[in-house]
């Protein structure tokens, strides 16, 4: 498919890149206290996007000389990453934090990161990997870093540049290792070339596997390479700190998935639900290991925490541990479950950090003791946590309990070897509940009971409820997900 | 009223629905609606007594829905005679729950929203026969439990309300290994009934992590239902979340909550796994005795009122685990006892009833006492009797239910699940006639301390027990009363579906294959 | 249900339950507090309790046997049937009962005059008929059981009546779970029975031990089981301890029940289960009857309050029925059981009614230290109190044995079975050297008794002027159950006052012959009882008399001073006085021990367990905290969760440690981190 | 001597050299100049396995985008750090540790 053909399947990024193009023009163009208008033009734009993306459901090829792939897999990925970006805009709208700040480059920067996760999720091409991770990372290094005047914002933007920069960087050179032994840098030809190599090559391919699990980390925020989250998700505005939770971790989770099962394994799984791959490295167990470790500590130093953000910080890092058990186990049912509980995980993850926002432009507070008695206060926004607290527990009949359902459902189905991992995502779902638990305790419990009942203001209200009611109804009935999930189990496979 | 089942688990939540669109400060109305919502349930469940067939054990009032089709999910209901007492049960204590919790006066709307909601999970346990939609309702109660514990309990109730949730939490957690165990080795279905036939045989040939898959599985499952008996090594969240939960809800705590572990062993370890009775039983009978035993020596010790019957209820519990060992006397091993299994298991059943009615009573009178007198410690009351006769009277009654005092429906059960186990665990049970013996002392003992004795001058003006809470107290000690003298009725009812049990867990079960 | 034995028995125990309930709820409204309805109730079960008596004298037939049963609860293959048994040793016991409960009602009238809680203590009563009346009627051991504890609980109730007393309170929770224990053996024995046999019916029962069905051990295990309950019931030896304490209750309450009729609910139940008794369970039952009896004798000797000497005569009198039916003249035990209840019951009105009359003369006297049941204070009531005197005198005799009375003749009956006993089997000689023994000691403290009472110097001589016979309604019973102890009632048809040969009650009452293979034929037993009957009647004559002529010569007549006597005896005295020290060891050795086990495992399972064990883990990972340095102790005390909730604790704070917040320290670790990954894997 | 193995060495140190430049300078421009190194050490590695390895001009291209990200991403850092700079007129990255456990 040569370049020009493939700009006809292509519209939807040129959509994206002209609204982007648009709106660094429009925000030339107004002055400082009416930048909030690049927001909703991002928001219009970002809406025709996800219309010409459901156009063109089901069509399966490469574009740009197999750089990418265009398939339901991809799409699913880049609806969930507008879908989060929308939300997240509209409530940066009505942020405190933002508002003596000029929005516009922030919007722009939010519509250049959206191009970057389109191009990580459908990417097939080492290349393309690391040029997507980079547009990504680079674009968040400044927003983290955007509130010029606030030092931890600083902070927060130093620590993230130099640990991106960092770790792409180990990436890189594990990158050109690969390059150098398969050959190429197309993942089919590399899938097909690491078949062919004799073992005596495994230890040198497994290392640069490692060096790429380095930057797949970061973007995961996996432990050991988890340590820029907290720092940069405190120092970061909320709003991005929801943001860089759920969008960028997806696309890192969707260009994994295609990776270690495109690349390290026979590519099975992606046949559908009840195919399953074969390592053709053994990388399996290291993963389990990573996912093992990143769900203990990320519970585990939750529970030290009094500022709410870094708790949530922490809540994301366990979050990703808990998906991360799913990715061992390479059927095509693992896949599934990743899927569902990013849907699941979008909506209770970005509802919790909405009501910190509203908290935070309410009182200016994020430690615990300033939600006491909270729940007395403000009783929508009290239910409305509880609700996301429960959630992201894993209680029936909330979302998140779903999402593990099938987390653990696939690992189970896996074989016997899987059984351990679910009794400790078990224990740690039980451990988590304590400081998930403790949110509600402090706004419920604690504190005296004022008679005042105050009410956030509208937008934020709905976007409160917005992320609620489908954390409440997709524990309830999910059927509508989990044929959107299932039919988008579809990936483009080229064999040599 | 053909889905009466469906009517039955969602009345309550109309009730919420109602109560929500009231403002926060009509109280009165509040509890009236709460009141009436309970109230139309327990005559629902009269009804459904009423067209119930005792004489055949299997499934009634079946109801089934689709309800996710892609994980063969669906919303299967039915009740026989194992779930209907507890149904009843649940629906009488809810009622008079409402009537205990009548001077709640902090946040009035969001208690009875709990409380009914709790309702809900509860009857949704028993009533369900699709085991995702048994483990939704299991884990529906958990949030009002601790709600209600943390928000009206007592000085320590944040601490007992996490460690309730932390506790019966963990359980769940296995209940969910064990429940996908079940789901992907037998056939990928959740239907218990199909559950029954298929599970038996599938579980057989199974090893996960090197034991048999039915041993692994049984435990599992048990350890979760096991939490909420209380069984003795995972007890010490009860006498906890009793002494700070409010009254009405150590009321529910006791009188129903506990029967869900001993239901959930009845209906899926027994049901699924007929082997794993087997090779369970011998343990299951050495947990009731330790039970029976640690919580008389407890109750023996305590000196808070609420905490004695507390212990009294991991004593009393204990009697159903042994009843419920004795089933495998029906096996060929053991001669082929039908008479010992059904005395055994049907004195579990009814010891279930009877514990719930007991103890509900038992906690309501602490409560009328603590109202008055703002304290529980037994040592500081002290000659009550002369002061509130009537209120001594009933608690007399109450305490003498408690210990198995022939004429109350607690001895008929503790005797049925005596004789029993008695023909295949002859030491166990006369080890555990002991724990009769510790019943009657502490129960006698507190008695003693609180009413007998010179009248404590600091209660020279304590009131008499009023009417509301007689309309509490009065129709459990009727009930009591009614079944110690002619249990027939109950046990009518029950009997059909323990011969089915028994039959299946017997035919069902190759001893040799463990 | 057609005959009219059974619906009369109904009758007879369901109308004391009537006037139970009625007094309970409305006895306070009622004019006099509803003390006619307990009395009426009790008056017309008497009325037909007689009636049923007089039908079978004139029926007079020894078989006589009516039952009638009815399903009680049924689940398919195990179903427990009830039922009642009205057979000729049933009619004679609710006559006893009946008789008693309404001089008991007769006497409280004037005996509680006043009292707080007059409406309820009939109550109590009714309750306590209803439940005795379901002991003797009782045609299977589940609601033989049950009337047994009902018992239990209305003895409870009865005994803490003066509940503002500490003493009467202990007493009564002492009395329950003492009869608790002997019930758990009971219990025992049922279901060792069930399982075997497989019904709780005594013909069933019966035949399926003939048959063979229950043998051996077990089937010893089982009568022993049962006669376990008998023993805490009727106060056997280990479990003798509450009866004494009993006394706190109301004399009439101690006469109806810790005389006649409850505690010979432990003998009536070993005589129903005679038959199936195995001769190693006889011989137990042999030798706790016979070294209670002569035990409980030796204590008596020494008492001073009135009521505790009758309160352990009760309990070797008991020893004695439990003798007899060990050693197999079982129709002596029920026969001494009907004497006994006569006399006894009369000694009690008598000694509630000096207590009655002591208590106004103190009252008058306005002293209330004084212990109105100390005999040591009495002494020369006989002139003040000739009805007493004379009605206790007749029992006292009867007791002792004397001829002409009706405890010689169920006494020598009981002697005469124990010696024909040891002769056929000289192994067990002490038997009969209990037997003869207790009786020596019985005369002699009965009559101790009587001297220091009546006869003598008043000991204090201020009150003995308001000393006065008692009011019509007490001195009634103590006159009919004074007459009713001359033997002549029990010989009748035929006049010889010294053997009952012929007598109604041998010919109503006969030994049936025993069920268990190997065991006692009736011929065997009665023609051995023929056989020492005379030896008997000469030793027990000789040994009554030394016994009453020792009392004489102590109490009588001074000559011999009991304190000498006393000092002489040495640790005897003490040890006898003190009630051989049971109730302080079984404080130490049993109570305590017990309370002190609760109470450890209470601090186990609260503190222990809950904060430790579980938290157990906290202390290994403090132990890791420290070793790894530079921990202080405020990380210690921030335990927010046990347990599990507190491991992860720790392991959180030393994780968070490691975020130092310095870029440089997390770039350092990724690569350790790396590196380490890859040493992993290599592997 | 001048075959594909020397490439590579001089790439491994260079990286080496990058990773410890990182890790230990206090100052801010040293650390990007750290994080350079170690892109610079991939892009020979890139040129050298296109040049000696036979392939076809991937390597090439590649080093030419990690040369223009490289830029990019020290355009994004700098400002950054001069950013750092005017609020804690320093740009010792030590400084900037206020968040921390």
């Amino acid at each position: 498919m040569t370049n020009l053909q493939s700009l006809s399947y292509y519209y939807p990024e040129l959509i994206l890149s002209g609204v982007i193009l648009g709106a660094i023009i429009y925000d030339l163009l107004i002055d400082k206290s009416k930048s909030g208008n690049v927001g909703w033009f991002l928001i219009a734009g970002l809406m025709a996007v996800a219309g010409a993306i459901c156009l063109q459901d089901d069509t399966v090829t490469t574009l740009f000389t197999n750089s990418i792939v265009l398939d339901p897999f991809a799409s699913f990925f880049k609806l969930l990453v507008v879908l989060a970006t929308i939300l997240v805009s509209v409530v940066s709208l009505q942020s405190g934090e933002l508002s003596e700040y000029r929005k516009g480059e922030y919007f722009t920067l939010l519509g250049i990161i959206v191009f970057g996760l389109f191009l990580m999720v459908s990417t097939v091409d080492l290349i393309m990997v690391y040029l997507s991770i980079e547009i990504v990372s680079i674009m968040s290094f400044v927003l983290a870093g955007y509130l010029k005047q606030n030092t931890r914002s600083n902070e927060a933007g130093l620590k993230y540049v130099v640990y991106g920069a960092f770790s792409s960087g180990i990436m890189l050179f594990g990158l050109s290792y690969i390059y150098g032994l398969t050959g190429s840098t197309n993942y089919f030809e590399i899938q097909h070339a690491i078949a062919n190599l004799d073992t005596s090559a495994n230890t040198a391919l497994i290392m640069a596997t490692i060096m790429m699990l380095v930057g797949f980390g970061y973007k995961v925020s996996a432990v050991p390479f988890h340590f820029w989250t907290p720092d940069v998700y405190e120092g970061a505005p909320t709003t991005i700190t929801a943001f860089l939770s759920i969008a960028p971790k997806a696309g890192a989770f969707a260009m994994m998935i295609r990776f270690f099962n495109q690349v390290l394994a026979d590519g099975g799984a992606m046949g559908g639900l009840d195919t399953s791959s074969i390592a053709i490295l053994p990388w399996a167990n290291i993963l389990s290991l990573l996912a093992v470790i990143t769900m203990t500590l990320g519970n585990v130093v939750a529970l030290q925490q009094n500022n709410i953000k870094r708790m949530l910080a922490y809540s994301s890092i366990a979050h990703a541990g808990y998906m991360l058990l799913a990715m061992p186990v390479m059927s095509g049912d693992s896949i599934y479950a990743i899927m569902i509980y990013l849907v699941m995980y979008l909506f209770m993850n970005l509802g919790a950090f909405f009501v910190v926002i509203a908290v935070k432009n309410k009182t200016g507070g994020e430690t615990f003791d300033d939600y006491k008695g909270l729940g007395w206060e403000m009783p929508m926004i009290g239910v409305a946590m509880t609700i996301f607290m429960v959630s992201l527990t894993g209680l029936p009949p909330t979302a998140g309990f779903i999402g593990k359902f099938y987390i653990f459902a696939s690992l189970i189905k896996g074989g016997g070897q899987f059984y351990w991992l679910v009794l400790i995502g078990g224990i740690n779902s039980v451990v988590s509940l304590y400081y998930y638990l403790r949110v509600v305790k402090v706004m419920f419990l604690e504190g005296e009971r004022s008679e005042t009942i105050l009410q956030p203001p509208t937008i934020m209200a709905v976007m409160i409820l917005a992320t609620a009611i489908p954390t409440v109804i997709l524990g309830i009935y999910w059927t509508p997900v989990a044929d959107w999930v299932q039919n988008s189990l579809t990936f483009f496979i080229q064999t040599l | 009223m053909e889905n009466i089942l469906s009517w039955l688990i969602w009345m309550p939540v109309i009730g919420i629905g109602i109560i929500a669109f009231i403002p926060r400060d009509k109280n009165d109305l509040i509890k009236i609606i709460a009141a009436v919502t309970t109230g139309l349930q327990f005559l629902l469940t009269l009804v459904l007594w009423q067209n119930y067939d005792a004489g055949n054990g299997g499934m009634q009032f079946m109801e089934r829905a689709t309800w996710i089709p892609s994980f063969n999910i669906t919303y299967i209901l039915g009740v026989d005679g194992l779930s209907l007492p507890m149904v009843i049960l649940t629906a009488l204590l809810c009622f008079i729950g409402i009537f205990v919790s009548w001077n709640i006066n902090k946040a009035v709307k969001g208690y009875f929203a709990l409380f009914l909601l709790l309702d809900t999970g509860i009857i949704g346990v028993f009533l369900s026969m699709d085991f995702f939609l048994f483990y939704i309702f299991w884990e529906v109660m958990l949030l009002p439990m601790y709600f209600l514990i943390g928000m009206w309990g007592g000085p320590q109730r944040e601490y007992a309300a996490i460690k309730f949730f932390l506790y019966t939490l963990f359980g769940s957690v296995l209940m969910l290994i064990g429940i996908l165990g079940l789901y992907f080795s037998c056939g990928n279905t959740f239907d218990i009934q199909v559950l029954m036939e298929v599970a038996p045989d599938a579980l057989r040939g199974l090893t996960w992590w090197g034991m048999s898959a039915i041993k692994v599985i049984w435990v599992l499952l048990f350890v979760g239902f096991a939490i909420k008996v209380p069984v003795f090594p995972f007890h010490t969240w009860l006498p906890l979340a009793h002494v700070e939960a409010p009254t009405a809800i150590s009321v529910l705590l006791a009188g129903i909550l506990l029967k869900l572990g001993v239901y959930g062993i009845l209906r899926i370890n027994y049901g699924l796994m007929p082997d794993g009775v087997y090779w369970f039983s011998g343990a299951l009978a050495a947990l009731g005795l330790i039970n029976v035993i640690w919580g008389g020596l407890c109750a023996l010790a305590q000196t808070d009122l609420k905490k004695l019957v507390a212990y009294s209820s991991v004593n009393h519990m204990g009697y159903t685990l042994i009843g419920m060992a004795a089933i495998i006397a029906a096996g060929e091993a053991n001669g082929l006892n039908l008479k010992a299994a059904q005395a055994g298991l049907g004195g579990a059943v009814f010891q279930m009833f009877n514990h719930g009615t007991i103890s509900a009573m038992l906690f309501i009178l602490v409560g009328v006492i603590y109202d008055r007198a703002h304290h529980r410690d037994i040592e500081g009351f002290g000659g009550l009797a002369a002061q509130m006769p009537i209120y001594t009277g009933i608690t007399a009654v109450a305490f003498f239910a408690g210990l198995g005092l022939p004429g109350f429906s607690g001895f008929i059960s503790e005797a049925m699940c005596f004789i029993g186990a008695f023909p295949v665990y002859k030491g166990i049970v006369i080890a555990s006639t002991l724990g009769i013996l510790l019943n009657a002392a502490y129960f006698l003992w507190a008695f003693q301390r609180i009413f007998f004795g010179e009248l404590n001058e600091k209660y020279k003006d304590l009131p008499e027990i009023n009417r509301l809470e007689l309309f509490t107290v009065v129709p459990l000690l009727l009930i009591t009363l009614f079944f110690g003298i002619y249990p027939a009725p109950f046990l009518n009812l029950i009997s059909s579906t323990m011969d089915v049990i028994i039959n299946h867990v017997v035919s069902l079960a190759t001893f040799a294959s463990m | 249900m057609d005959n009219i034995f059974i619906n009369y028995s109904l009758f007879i125990l369901f109308l004391p339950l009537a006037a139970f309930v009625i007094q309970i709820f409305f006895g306070k409204k009622l004019p006099r507090q509803g003390d006619w309805v307990s009395i009426g109730a009790i008056s017309i079960t008497l009325i037909l309790a007689i009636a049923m008596f007089v039908g079978m004298l004139l029926d007079y037939n020894p078989d006589f046997r009516q039952e009638a049963s009815f399903t009680w609860l049924d689940m398919g293959a195990f179903s427990i049937q009830l039922g009642f048994l009205v057979d000729n040793i049933t009619i004679i016991m609710l006559l006893v009962v009946a008789l008693i409960s309404t001089c008991t009602h007769v006497f409280s009238l004037k005996y509680l005059k006043g009292d707080i809680r007059y409406s309820r203590y009939f109550a109590y009563l009714g309750l306590f008929t209803f439940s005795m009346n379901g002991i003797v009627l009782a045609n299977n051991l589940i609601s033989m059981y049950m009337s047994w504890e009902l018992v239990g609980v209305s003895s409870y109730l009865l005994i803490g009546h003066w509940f503002e007393k500490e003493s009467a309170a202990n007493a009564a929770k002492k009395a329950f779970l003492t009869n608790r224990v002997g019930d758990i053996g009971f219990f025992i024995g049922i279901m060792l029975i069930y399982t075997a046999i497989g019904s709780f019916t005594f013909t069933d029962i019966f035949e399926g031990v003939a048959g063979g069905v229950l043998v051996g051990t077990t089937l010893t295990l089982a009568g022993v089981g049962l006669f376990l309950g008998a023993m805490g019931k009727s106060s056997q030896f280990p479990l003798h301890i509450w009866l004494p304490d009993a006394m706190e209750g109301p004399t009439p309450v101690s006469a109806l029940m810790h005389a006649a009729t409850m505690v010979a609910a432990g003998v009536y139940l070993t005589i129903r289960i005679f038959p199936i008794l195995s001769p190693d369970a006889l011989l137990v039952v042999a030798y706790v009857g016979g070294f209670t009896a002569l035990f409980a004798a030796t204590i008596a000797i020494t008492q001073n309050d009135i009521k505790k000497v009758l309160a352990y005569s009760t309990v070797s009198q008991l020893g004695y029925m439990i003798l007899a039916v060990g050693t197999g003249v079982y129709t002596a035990a029920f026969f001494h059981l009907l004497t006994h209840a006569m006399f006894k019951a009369n000694l009690f009105y008598g000694s509630g009614s000096v207590i009655h009359s002591m208590h106004h003369a103190l009252h008058e006297k306005n002293d209330h230290e004084t212990d109105a049941q100390d005999m040591r204070n009495m002494g020369g009531f006989r002139e003040k109190m000739p009805i007493t005197y004379w009605s206790m005198l007749a029992s006292t005799l009867a007791i002792a044995g004397v001829p002409l009375f009706s405890g010689f003749l169920s006494k020598d009956a009981i002697l005469a079975g124990s010696l024909s006993f040891a002769q056929h089997h000289p192994e067990h000689f002490l038997l009969p050297v209990f037997g003869f023994g207790a009786a020596a000691i019985t005369a002699f403290y009965m009559f101790r008794m009587m001297f220091m009472t009546f006869h003598g110097k008043p000991k204090m001589p201020e009150l003995i002027d308001d000393i006065h016979e008692s009011p019509k309604e007490m001195a009634g019973p103590l006159v009919l159950l004074g007459t009713l102890s001359v033997a002549i009632w029990y010989t009748l048809p035929h006049l010889n006052p010294i053997s009952t040969d012929g007598s109604w009650f041998t010919t109503l009452v006969h030994p049936v012959t025993a069920v268990v293979p190997g065991s006692f034929t009736a011929h065997a037993i009665e023609e051995g009882a023929h056989h020492a009957h005379n030896l008997a009647m000469g030793i027990s004559i000789g040994v009554a008399a030394l016994g009453i002529g020792l009392a004489v010569l102590m109490y009588l007549k001074n000559i011999i001073s009991p304190e000498t006597w006393g000092k002489r005896a040495g640790f005897m005295y003490d040890w006898s006085l003190n009630k051989y020290y049971f109730d302080e060891n079984y404080d130490k050795y049993l109570y305590q021990p017990t309370l002190r086990l609760a109470k450890k495992i209470a601090w186990i399972d609260w503190e222990l367990y809950d904060k430790y064990f579980i938290n157990g883990f906290g202390h290994v990972t403090n132990w890791a905290s420290r070793v790894s340095g530079k921990f202080d102790y405020n990380i210690i005390d921030q335990f927010l969760v046990d347990g599990v909730g507190r491991i992860a604790d720790n392991f959180g704070f030393m994780l968070k440690k490691i975020q130092t917040g310095k870029l440089q320290n997390y770039l350092l670790y990724v690569t350790a981190g790396v590196i380490i990954l890859m040493i992993i894997q290599s592997y | 001597m001048n075959d594909l193995n020397t490439y590579l060495l001089v790439a491994a140190i260079l990286f080496s050299f990058g990773v410890f430049g990182v890790m230990t300078r206090r100052n801010g421009i040293a650390v990007l100049m750290g994080v350079e190194l170690i892109l610079n050490a991939a892009n020979i590695n890139f040129v050298a396995f296109s040049r000696f390895g036979g392939m076809n001009f991937d390597g090439h291209i590649f080093a030419l985008l990690v040369i223009v990200l490289a830029a990019a991403e020290a355009a994004v850092a700098l400002a950054i750090i001069i950013n750092i700079y005017n609020n804690m007129n320093t740009i010792n990255i030590d400084e900037a540790s206020s968040m921390k456990e």
